[in-house]
């Protein structure tokens, strides 16, 4: 069991990006290829938790998942445990919390391929979905990197919605944002700035690690002609 | 009786209308929709595709219905099956040349997919790009990529727009040859966009011209280019003398060639004996008043004279030799040899500018 | 004219603060008494860069005291007291438990699968919670079923969703009309864990120091200690400065 | 002068996000076109803000911009008044923290734009600069509104930063995130409820209207040849 | 002396490299980049634009050093201030067609601005479609667009990748007539990249043929056409007979065209007198043993037969007449005729056979 408040938050941010890569990508192609006319009402929507406080969308996400809502009743019966306070509750929390920022690099990309490409893949027999996966996507990879260093690098630094929805459990839900506010409003500054150093010497080496090979990406397809 | 595809649709832009009214054939046959640039062409190919509904009319291949406005029915692309090359190639830019050829052919065997790339990389000569990313191949390159990507699939219904636009000389005139013949094994109704004239003339069997999002003219391919039903169709596909007819026998390179009980010895350049498209233009028919001898011109067509017209700085004949043909001379010809209605004339041809379209 | 001070207290004592500010407004009708709540601990960060308050109203007296040490106290003046918090025991009634009979058993009891507490690093009620567990002997039991607030707010988010069942928090929260209509509490007797002390200063920075006195001594004069009652704090015994 | 906390984060939400696209368009613009080596070590810098909790980030801010540090001494003598705990204080902050949500989503958009525009451009004689403000810009219209609503939207729900660098003072740096912190904090959660809803109601409107508007920007230009 | 355009350079690619090294004058004159897809033309324009560094050699362009490899010089594509025409147009998508044409004409009065924008927009027949925006248009639609907003900023060095190649028929031909002389006015020199030989033919002063990365032959463009130096380039060029003219006098709608002293008869399409090309198919070319009166074929010459090359199923005559000229007929015609080296004979040419290139 992990017990480092770094390693609980970087396995948080791995398995939020992850699923978010499962959610974002079929929200994001679906409102990319929809006709519907108030599909801008749902991206609308799915761009609003960013504007709440982060604590009080715990606060919120907390009472809709606690055990006595109908949602985090359903959660205890089917695994016998609760949602709150606990990491599948940190996960659902930072999902809903990032899903914004996930989905909307993801649409921009999907939105700036050529609507060409997807008519060639669909006469040559390509569902939909097929299209998606096999043309879309693979053409959006941009788009697709920035939602996920965007969200990957969001949930490492979440604090508000986990503090409140995870309860500070060390070994479970004291992810090393809380660690680190714990040690500045404990006064010791030393240990925050260490700490922080840690989590920004290892995001740093990882976000270059995603541009560098980002960036290759389009050495390997070379733009001139 | 065969099938039918039947076409009526109408299809508004802001400020212009595309409409088109045929029924053609669903046999392994030809259709040429030949026009200027922004006549409609690719709108109307876009439709049949299902890649645009249009926005009134009916569209039915065969029994099934693919579009009809009164029956609010609109069936997608994947289900009409339809080969479609678009203009500007929509060739998938991360995917390699042979992945893009092969791309989504899922209902065969690998080993049959991989036979097909292989056929399709040997015929559009692209063994040496076979792994090379898109970006990196040349305007022709890709031309020739998307092709093979369109025709590795065996549609049953094949759109092309414009395929061999942007391809250099040689290329397109091998391939223009190769086409037909390849496409014969597939035995798919082809529809082919152009504005070429010569593309037309060798693809061919049918043809509807458009211009200004119209019909202008739908008829076999002689026809219209031979009896253009109006001046603007007539300047759109220009004037030649265009014959079907058939190659007899085939002796010391040359091609015997029938025309309506005429033979004509045509210079062969490697055509089997059957039925062909006979092109003559009629500035290359030399007229003279009596048979002559000891020239290189082999063919000699006796005639009278049927009309005279006037043309600019020069004089368009049309001769009745047993068919219709029209012949280009200067004034300056016409006054020396007092050439008038129902004279008498010799027509002479080389056999070099017999041009045999392959049918 | 009118004055103005700013007034920097925890936010566990907004109600309190706001009803003592708008008294000392009606008394004082020329002074106008700005409040900013917050975590003490990000006080003590703002003050120290020289956020421009009067008067800072901590939520402990550890804060103050450092606030003095680091000279940024008016005339170097020590921490006053001026309330004493105190811990209760809050149950939400869906838990189905008697917490006023059953005092701290209720803790043991398996329907209790968590209990929030403040953060017994930098929290007082926190602290307080936990040395009342350890007198008590159930601190060892307990311990795995704790869940952390930042502050006691927080502690009292977690009951008051009944995310937790149990929580350990202070008393001025419970009288709030939210808690007393979910749950009932059970009151820690007050010798079973030191006092949780707050604290106040007047900052060296003050524009205004005679009315942030007189502010400060409004609080801890009768009226604000009749208000500082009512919310259910202690009144310190001594407030006299230099006590601390 | 604003008092009210909702109008005051609407007027930093404003003031940041315009802040960013100035400063925003460029450095994406920049790190889109260099052929710097290094460039993605840049990218992966702007992205580190994201990483620290928001109010580690704001004590950090906050121990740079005071009067004591170099840059805050600086700002005090030319403007004559402290950053901290002042509207521009919050402004620097924010602008700060908001910065990866509004260059990625712009970079996004700029490589997407298809570098043969930019060749033509430049062949009609147009300075890098000129072709970039006149091609290049207007061809990533979905990254630049991805970007903008990620930023204004955080920039409403910012708190912890603007907490820690604002010190929460009604009527100069109480804005509403910080409010309705409060609210739930002294448990008044009717009074915290009616301003999230607010909140929420507003940039609902504001959201979809940016996104009708975007989604017309394309109907303008339909895609189909 | 006029100044030149230095171009020696070298590009690699991964598996492949382009390299050409030439000199052109910098007079207003056209020089064809002629190949088959694939060849390198793109390459060696984009580099001439600075739109691709090379990876050796050097550009020069008057005494104005473009690049450098030794010197480590490499001028910007604003700096050198050359006209470039995309392949696939790459017009921007956001602008209305006006707003294209008039893209960063900064330099000039808003004035002289909208005159010259109109002025395109009128020989570029794009006047219904001024306000429409790029997308909806169609594909010729956007390559006269691409033209007009090249042209409209008078560069200094002109480079036409392929302009005319997505055209229908009819616009190609009035384009191509069009063009040479509009930039006439301009007076700047022109390098176009083609692989079509009747616009080479209309177009080029000079020629220079690439295959495969490399220069294959390089000369005026009636010398690569009629001399092919290998049998590579003959296959890329096709045999023609290109002759460079003038016409003498104009009557009665025949020009009377001059070729190295002999005086031929041409129908005359509206070229005025002057100097041009003169091309002659020839499989165009009847040949007869003694001269012949009352017929259409109004040219003819006496010469001498130099060389007799069979080909495939033709033979081809190589006939001097004062000049030499090529002849193709059939095996049997030279059997009858039992033509042979240093038989004489008459060649007969039509009017209508003779092909003016306006220059
Ligand atoms: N989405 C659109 N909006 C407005 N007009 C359009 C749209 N699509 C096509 N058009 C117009 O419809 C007409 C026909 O276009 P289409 O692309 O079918 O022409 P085309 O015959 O294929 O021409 P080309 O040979 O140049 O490709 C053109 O005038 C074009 O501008
Ligand atoms: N970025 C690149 N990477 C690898 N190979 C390239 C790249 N760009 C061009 N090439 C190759 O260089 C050769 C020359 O390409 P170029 O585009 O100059 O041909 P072209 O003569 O213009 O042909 P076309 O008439 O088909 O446009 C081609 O074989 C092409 O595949
Ligand atoms: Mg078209
Ligand atoms: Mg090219």
């Amino acid at each position: 069991m992990i017990t480092d408040p770094l390693l609980l938050s970087i396995k948080l941010a791995a398995v939020v990006s992850a699923l978010l890569f499962l959610i974002g990508i079929p929200l994001a192609g679906w409102l990319s290829i929809t006709r519907l006319r108030w599909k801008f009402l749902i991206e609308a929507i799915v761009a609003l938790p960013i504007v709440l406080p982060p604590t009080v969308l715990g606060y919120y996400i907390l009472v809709s998942i606690s055990p006595n809502s109908s949602i985090g009743s359903m959660y205890l019966d089917v695994f016998g445990s609760a949602l709150p306070f606990s990491f599948p509750g940190l996960v659902v929390a930072s999902v809903l919390y990032s899903l914004p920022f996930a989905v909307q690099p993801f649409l921009a990309g999907f939105e700036s391929v050529d609507k060409r490409l997807s008519e060639a893949a669909w006469t040559l027999g390509a569902s939909r979905v097929k299209t998606f996966l096999t043309i879309v996507i693979p053409s959006s990879i941009p788009g697709l990197i920035t939602g996920g260093v965007l969200s990957f690098a969001h949930t490492l630094g979440e604090f508000g919605v986990v503090l409140l929805v995870g309860g500070n459990i060390p070994g479970s839900t004291q992810v090393v944002s809380i660690s680190i506010y714990d040690q500045v409003q404990a006064l010791e500054y030393e240990q925050a700035g260490q700490t922080s150093l840690t989590l920004l010497v290892f995001s740093f080496f990882v976000l270059s690690l995603v541009y560098a090979t980002n960036r290759k990406v389009w050495t390997i397809w070379p733009k001139n002609s | 009786m065969a099938e039918k595809l039947l076409i009526d649709i109408q299809k508004d832009f802001p400020g212009r209308q595309v409409s088109i009214q045929t029924e053609l054939e669903l046999t392994p046959s030809w259709t040429v929709l030949f026009g200027p640039s922004g006549a409609g062409k690719s709108t109307v190919l876009r439709c049949l595709a299902g890649l645009e509904t249009p926005d009134d009319g009916e569209i039915c291949f065969g029994n099934e219905i693919w579009y009809s406005k009164n029956q609010k029915t609109c069936v997608t692309p994947q289900q009409r099956g339809t080969g479609f090359f678009f203009q500007d190639y929509a060739l998938f830019p991360h995917l390699s040349v042979k992945k893009n050829i092969g791309y989504n052919l899922t209902e065969i065997s690998k080993d049959e997919k991989n036979k097909r790339i292989a056929r399709m990389v040997d015929i559009f000569d692209l063994s040496k790009l076979e792994n090379r990313n898109i970006q990196s191949l040349s305007g022709g390159e890709k031309q020739r990529v998307a092709l093979a990507r369109t025709l590795c699939r065996h549609p049953r219904l094949l759109l092309l727009d414009e395929p061999l636009s942007a391809l250099d000389n040689p290329s397109r005139i091998r391939l223009r040859k190769e086409l037909r013949d390849l496409l014969r094994q597939f035995k798919i109704p082809v529809i082919l966009v152009t504005h070429d004239r010569t593309e037309a003339l060798s693809l061919g069997d049918r043809m509807i011209v458009m211009n200004h999002g119209t019909v202008l003219q739908d008829g076999p391919i002689a026809e219209v280019f031979s009896k253009p039903n109006q001046k603007t169709t007539a300047g759109i596909v220009g004037m030649e003398n265009v014959f079907p007819g058939s190659i007899r026998e085939k002796k010391d390179g040359l091609a015997i060639v029938e025309i309506n009980d005429n033979l004509l010895e045509a210079a062969n350049f490697g055509l089997d004996t059957g039925p062909v498209m006979v092109g003559i233009r009629a500035e290359d028919i030399v007229i003279r008043l009596a048979r002559e001898t000891n020239s290189s011109a082999r063919n000699q067509l006796r005639g009278t004279i049927e009309a005279v017209v006037l043309e600019e700085s020069l004089v368009r004949l049309t001769v009745n030799c047993g068919f219709s043909i029209d012949a280009l001379i200067t004034r300056e010809s016409k006054e020396e040899m007092k050439l008038d209605v129902s004279r008498e004339v010799t027509l002479s041809v080389k056999a070099t500018a017999i041009h045999l379209f392959p049918h | 004219g009118t004055a103005e001070i700013k007034v920097a207290a925890a936010s566990s004592m907004k109600l309190v603060f706001e009803e003592i500010a708008k008294e000392f407004h009606d008394e004082n009708p020329g002074i106008k008494v700005k409040l900013s709540f917050g975590s003490s601990g990000n006080f003590f960060s703002q003050i120290v860069h020289g956020a421009p308050y009067d008067v800072f109203f901590s939520a402990d007296t550890n804060y103050p005291r450092q606030l003095v040490k680091e000279g940024k106290s008016l005339g170097d003046t020590p921490v006053a007291l001026y309330a004493i918090g105190r811990i209760v025991l809050w149950v939400p009634d869906s838990v189905g438990l008697n917490v006023k009979k059953e005092k701290s058993a209720t803790l043991l009891n398996s329907k209790i699968i968590k209990i929030a507490i403040a953060n017994p690093k930098h929290a007082p009620y926190g602290r307080a919670a936990i040395e009342w567990m350890n007198k008590t002997g159930i601190y060892s039991q307990v311990k795995s079923r704790f869940v952390l607030g930042e502050n006691i707010s927080q502690a009292t988010q977690f009951v008051h969703t009944q995310a937790a069942q149990a929580g350990i928090i202070a008393r001025s929260l419970v009288a709030n009309p939210e808690m007393k209509s979910t749950g009932s509490f059970w009151e820690i007797p007050t010798d079973e864990h030191s006092p949780i002390e707050q604290g106040f200063i007047i900052l060296k920075g003050t524009r205004n120091p005679l009315v942030a006195g007189s502010f400060s001594e409004f609080v801890t004069g009768p009226k604000g200690s009749r208000i500082l009652k009512k919310y259910g704090f202690n009144i310190p015994t001594i407030h006299g400065r230099g006590l601390l």
